[in-house]
């Protein structure tokens, strides 16, 4: 659309010499251009707009997967969390973290311009509708820590390394693997890495990963909740409170990934080839949402009958797992591959995670929502996959070259799956570099963990004021109130209801 | 463009004799074919520009109606278990109400046009739409709004009020107050509406109430004010050497799940309210066509402000409620949140991401001073509403006043480059907008109070406003809804602990 | 936009001899003509695509109105049938299902293109956007009937059904009435049915009747629940376990409506008559939201009063089966009634509801989601009434004929009325046909029903591995524990925390 001038000029070299007429007429073609501009632009934003909305939604999702995942005692506390990451995610990452990732001109390592939004909205590419796009990207990173932490850290800790996360560690990730200046972007003009760049298209690695890798180091450093392994070392499972919120989370999440994969073209008008012809990124678009689909489903399949076979129930909160599982990973290469490839993708997803689950129990490494599991694991596959089964036609109209490294299973050689190895090593090395040193320094200063009472009675009542949940009333109850409650009732000076024990 | 057009006939005759022969004899010839496609081109044009507008407003629509949900479930996790289905059952009859008494004549009161400066007076029963000002879109919009300000009211009068009295409030809010209100500031008819065809704007500007701090959130917030007010305070909340105490809603999942999702919709309220997305912007002495600066980037700007501004909130409150309860409560930061967002409402399209995050932390510390004030005059008010839709919405107001930009005002309303535009105080744009929005403050004072304080003292005169207190112990859902909320235990229900059997 | 070439010609023609400037204007011609196409696909996928978000919402929707209507013990349960809908649908209607509904060209009975996806993405009107809306939709079909079946059917059975339901029942009957070929297709090009087609815009019948008959198969010949009706045959109603979740599934369903309704267009960009005035699609899809919205608003409040009439409550899950019983309605006419008509429309869907509720009561007819009554019921009642209310101008804008059939009482005649009964009948006819041998089967087999042991214990404790909640952890309630919980928590091999009873 830059070739407004152009055009003019050329127009005015049709016609000749210069005239009324003539300039009449270029002017009203050149108007006419610049009211398609206008267009493109507002459908453009139209588009990332109500996908960065649907981003956002996954944070509801996070907010209700969690809540169920846990025991009611520690409700309100992961909750709470959930909420502030999108607080702090939404401060920091307007002062600074949008800036160190997409900041323009930069380096290849981190970004440096755009702090607190100065100089944008002003030029395509960089508007505040990108602002708020990413910004949704980057709290879904913290977002998964909280999964894998939850139910044991001190509330202070979670604040730190929260910021410390939406703050830097994921911005400089972001920054290498999709700014145009990344060393390891496939968008940098000058030199790609292996010829090729790593793809990783809505972040199976970028996001998923390092929220992954992160809890991953979190969940370890604290070792696991009391109760979860017993004194023989067996693994008993402390099952989350409420499987309704899981599924409702679970469901939130599918939604929202729906801005989170096709929304990352950022673009709808764009048109592949020839303008005209029915092939464009609308059709691309659509075929990421069908190709995220498939894959989640196929994922959760797998999980209903393999969990099945395991275990001998059919468990709705493993399905959703491996659901989201699915969508992980095929978020990677979602705009890359092909329908029937992104059901590949799907099943091992499945495959990996039960493995990884397996594995966990072994070491007695306690995840209360899987996160490092579920989001680093097949987030990882995700971009082995991408490596393995990339469409050459679909990756050249994405990435936009005349040509490039595309799968090695689909005849393209092996310089992809490099590149998408050195992906996986470089975010394993730096997120561990970074998070694993936070997470034992708070733990040296005794910030990381709360004290063994606190676990056993619940952070909800020590921290955050009460229970989330008063289902039972005193009226209801008071024939058979035990003594004990009614003291408390007394001696607390804002009274509360509390929840009155239960005594059959 | 049909003159335009014909003054190109006019050109090319009159300029014949300038172009080459070769030209003239071809453009003269097939005039016609070249006016005909011109024409065709400006209609498509016209025709692309309503099917993208009608996308953005209709899912801005069905955004703000999911506020609908946020409010219901923010609503019932407040409230005791006893009275959930009370007020889930208000919530959805506000939706369901206000379509059928907005589709009506509450329309016709807020935006028929022609009309006078107090109230319309056409399009009852959506005759005369579509037109060129309004199409059905512009309806639903807009019911969306009108169902916001009821369910702002039920959250103060909650768990007291007879379910008669519900109805009828909620039907004169929705059906007349609340429509006359937004006549005033958002119809080009309204005496104090920035938007006025006719020159005389108040103060020489107009108010600037973007999406509705003062029209919904102040309508809302007051009327439920003069509720609460009237009824006085729930059993139980303050005892008789006038302590308060804390009657904890049952649920801080649903409180959760209820901000979330009025997050969510507010991403339809705030940015939505432009109705269009194609909008150019004036650049200098240019038109704007083809350059990036236009409503597709103030929209995005808006979500961004939105955001900053409840984030801000939500920390606010967070640091201050720690140092002043010792607690890190999850439901409050929640409620900070929300009064962010009621405060930025108003300005948020014309104001610099910087200013939204001062408005956030201001209106997160009017809120707890609100509340500290509430709470000394002994007034009860289940959800905070009056506190915080009322109060927020007015700092939101004056904020306005105060940090309003100029371009962006000169943009978002349309206004010329010759023509003096009056903005924010601290910008440097004088006190004139700000002695119109203190003007809108107190005539949403005078105009709620003057209709909804008598109605209330009305229904209480005659004996139809609060329950009994027997009621009030037993809860509604027993009394007049058939039965509680939830039942988790099965066995339990059947026997004859429950004093209702349940039997059709 | 298919005729780029010959306007080119067209052009050239005009012009006569060909030269630098003939062929300059013409050429910019085609390349303003080929954005517009660019433009519109861009626009049209926009649309399509978060439309089809809105109505997987739906599913969710489902999830939370099943999972709050039936009793704790089997919640689980009903929520794994929910997200398999979604998992097996997929795959399903990739592999085949779409093939049969929309494979073109193909004969009057059944599609048999597109297998797999196979040569989707080329062309317009078959794209990726348009499976995944299609596939939305499918999925939402065997969620009404998982409805009508639940707490009492064998998860095995429940695959069965539903693949062969999502794979095959469904897409037939797509295929007969909104495929170009279908043999009952208004936008069938050859021989319509009594020249006029059938109008089921958006699914009255082709979802909520086929949903809804097979449901009323399953659960007539699996029998009503144990205590459902007591020895002398009174009906005593088994609460669902949360109203919470029943209103919040019910929001979430109208929210997702507006995708299932406007979004039905595919389409909005398409201009009426004239292009260039306000007239068009992007009208008729607003108006479709609003008729929506009418349907289900005056539904609801009749039933609110209706109710109070009959059972003296003011009951909220009646009112929410209401107000989906006016949407299921009004989905088979919303593009083609003017706004007061649908009102009509949701009257008396309202009391078709509540008359067949009381019916079923009368032939001891269970089904714990009122589904068979609520989507067959109102979705009948829907196409007679598009049958009446059809107006002349809605029906050819949206189904563009010259001329055709309209609504019997807008003066339209009785031939639409006709297609419309045809339609209810071969759908009650087919489904009745395929479904109902396929429950006996199940039922001789023994794979249909559960026994009454699992039944009275809950499926989530026999097949799922648990109950969905666990509000109360052993650790608070160690000292107080009756010992039967504690035996059973020894007992169980993989221990599990059970919930304890509630006796105060």
């Amino acid at each position: 659309m830059g070739t407004m001038n152009t055009e003019l000029e050329r127009c005015t070299a049709a016609f000749g010499a210069s005239s009324n007429m003539s300039s009449y007429i270029c002017n009203r073609f050149n108007g006419i251009d610049n009211k398609f501009t206008d267009a493109g632009f507002a459908i453009d934003t139209t588009y990332l707009l109500f996908s960065a909305y649907l981003v956002f939604a996954m944070q509801l999702g996070f907010a209700m997967l969690c809540a169920g995942s846990v025991r009611a005692k520690n409700t309100m506390n992961i909750m709470l969390t959930n909420v502030l990451d999108a607080a702090t995610g939404g401060i920091s990452y307007y002062l600074f973290g949008y800036a160190f990732a997409y900041g323009q001109p930069s380096n290849a390592f981190i970004g440096k311009q755009y702090f607190g939004l100065q100089n944008v909205g002003v030029e395509d590419g960089y508007d505040y509708s990108n602002f708020l796009y990413q910004w949704a990207f980057a709290i879904a990173a913290a977002g998964i820590t909280s999964g894998s932490i939850a139910e044991r850290t001190q509330f202070v800790s979670y604040l730190i390394y929260s910021f410390f996360l939406t703050g830097f560690v994921y911005p400089v990730v972001a920054h290498w693997f999709w700014s145009p200046d990344g060393w390891g972007s496939p968008f940098n003009e000058g030199n790609l890495l292996f010829g090729s760049g790593a793809i990783d298209f809505a972040g199976s690695g970028v996001v998923h990963m390092v929220g992954g890798i992160a809890g991953f180091w979190g969940a370890l450093i604290e070792g696991p909740r009391i109760g979860r392994f017993d004194h023989s070392g067996r693994s008993v499972a402390l099952r989350g409170h409420s499987a309704s919120l899981v599924v409702l989370g679970t469901f939130l999440l599918w939604f929202g990934w729906y801005g989170f994969n096709p929304g990352s073209f950022n673009k709808i008008l764009v048109n592949y080839g020839e303008s005209g012809d029915f092939s464009g990124q609308w059709s691309a678009v659509a075929r990421t949402a069908v190709t995220t689909t498939l894959a989640g489903c196929s994922a959760a399949l797998t999980t209903l009958f393999g969990k099945r076979m395991l275990s001998g129930h059919w468990n709705v909160t493993d399905v959703c797992n491996g659901l989201l599982g699915g969508l992980a990973a095929i978020t990677s290469g979602c705009s890359v591959v092909d329908p029937w490839a992104s059901i590949v993708c799907g099943v091992v997803a499945a495959g990996v995670l039960i493995g990884l689950n397996k594995l966990a129990s072994i070491f007695k490494y306690d995840d209360p929502l899987e996160a490092a599991q579920l989001h680093g694991g097949c987030g990882s596959w995700g971009l082995v996959f991408t490596g393995l089964f990339a469409k050459k036609a679909y990756v050249l109209e994405v990435y936009g070259r005349e040509s490039r490294p595309y799968g090695l299973f689909m005849g393209g050689g092996g310089k992809l799956l490099a590149a998408q190895l050195i992906q996986i090593l470089s975010i394993a090395g730096w997120v561990t570099v970074l998070m694993s040193p936070l997470f034992l320094m708070l733990k040296r200063v005794g910030l990381l963990r709360i004290s063994a009472q606190d676990e056993t009675s619940g952070m909800d009542m020590t921290r955050h004021g009460g229970f989330a949940y008063v289902y039972h009333d005193d009226e209801n109850l008071s024939p058979g109130l035990p003594s004990k409650t009614a003291q408390v009732k007394q001696a607390d000076s804002p009274p509360m209801e509390t929840e009155p024990p239960l005594t059959p | 463009m049909t003159n335009q057009t014909s003054t190109c006939l006019d050109i090319l005759s009159g300029s014949v004799g300038n172009l080459s022969t070769m030209g003239a004899t071809y453009v003269c010839d097939n005039l016609e074919y070249m006016k005909t496609q011109l024409i065709d081109v400006s209609h498509e044009l016209i025709d692309g520009r309503h099917a993208i507008d009608n996308t953005f407003l209709l899912f801005s629509s069905y955004l703000v109606f999911s506020m609908q949900l946020g409010f219901a479930m923010l609503c019932a996790g407040s409230v005791r278990a006893k009275n959930t289905m009370n007020i889930m059952l208000t919530n959805v009859l506000d939706a369901t109400a206000g379509g059928i008494f907005y589709y009506l004549f509450g329309f016709a009161f807020a935006y028929g046009t022609p009309s006078n400066g107090f109230i319309g007076k056409q399009f009852f029963g959506l005759t005369d739409l579509p037109n060129q000002h309004f199409d059905y879109s512009n309806f639903l919009y807009q019911w969306a709004f009108a169902i916001a300000a009821a369910g702002i009211t039920s959250g103060s009068i909650a768990e007291r009020t007879q379910f008669v009295s519900y109805l009828i409030y909620s039907s004169f809010l929705t059906g007349f107050v609340y429509p006359v209100v937004s006549h005033w500031f958002w119809s080009s008819d309204g005496w104090a509406s920035p938007s006025k065809t006719s020159d005389n704007l108040l103060f020489g500007s107009g108010v600037v109430d973007f999406a509705g701090s003062g029209v919904v959130h102040m309508v809302g917030g007051i009327a439920g004010f003069w509720g609460a007010f009237i009824e006085g305070p729930r059993i139980g909340r303050f005892d008789q050497r006038g302590r308060g105490f804390m009657l904890r809603g049952h649920s801080a999942t649903l409180v959760v799940l209820g901000t979330f999702l009025l997050w969510f919709g507010w991403y339809g309220f705030n940015p939505g309210s432009f109705n269009t997305i194609t909008g150019t912007y004036m650049s200098g002495s240019d038109s704007g066509s083809g350059s990036f600066i236009g409503q597709w980037s103030a929209v995005g700007r808006t979500a961004v402000t939105t955001t900053l501004a409840g984030c801000s909130a939500a920390l606010t409150t967070l640091f201050s409620k720690k140092m002043l309860s010792g607690h890190w409560n999850v439901t409050d930061v929640c409620n900070g949140l929300l009064g962010g967002f009621a405060a930025i409402t108003a300005g948020c399209s014309v104001v610099e991401p910087w200013a939204a995050i001062i408005c956030g932390v201001v209106a997160a510390w009017v809120l707890i001073g609100l509340n500290k004030l509430a709470e000394i005059f002994e007034y009860d008010d289940p959800l905070e509403a009056a506190q915080l839709h009322g109060g927020c919405g007015a700092w939101g107001l004056i904020f306005t006043g105060l940090f309003a930009n100029e371009s962006y005002v000169i943009q978002v309303y349309n206004r010329g480059k010759d023509i003096d535009v009056e903005y924010g105080l601290f910008m440097g744009g004088g006190g004139k907008l700000l002695g119109a929005q203190i003007i809108q403050i107190l005539v949403i004072v005078g105009w709620v109070s003057a209709t909804m304080g008598p109605l209330f003292f009305m229904l209480n005169k005659i004996g139809l406003l609060r329950i009994t207190s027997e009621e009030e112990l037993a809860g509604m859902d027993r009394t007049s809804h058939g039965g509680f909320a939830y039942v988790y235990n099965d066995q339990e229900s059947k026997n004859d602990q429950l004093p209702l059997p349940v039997q059709l």
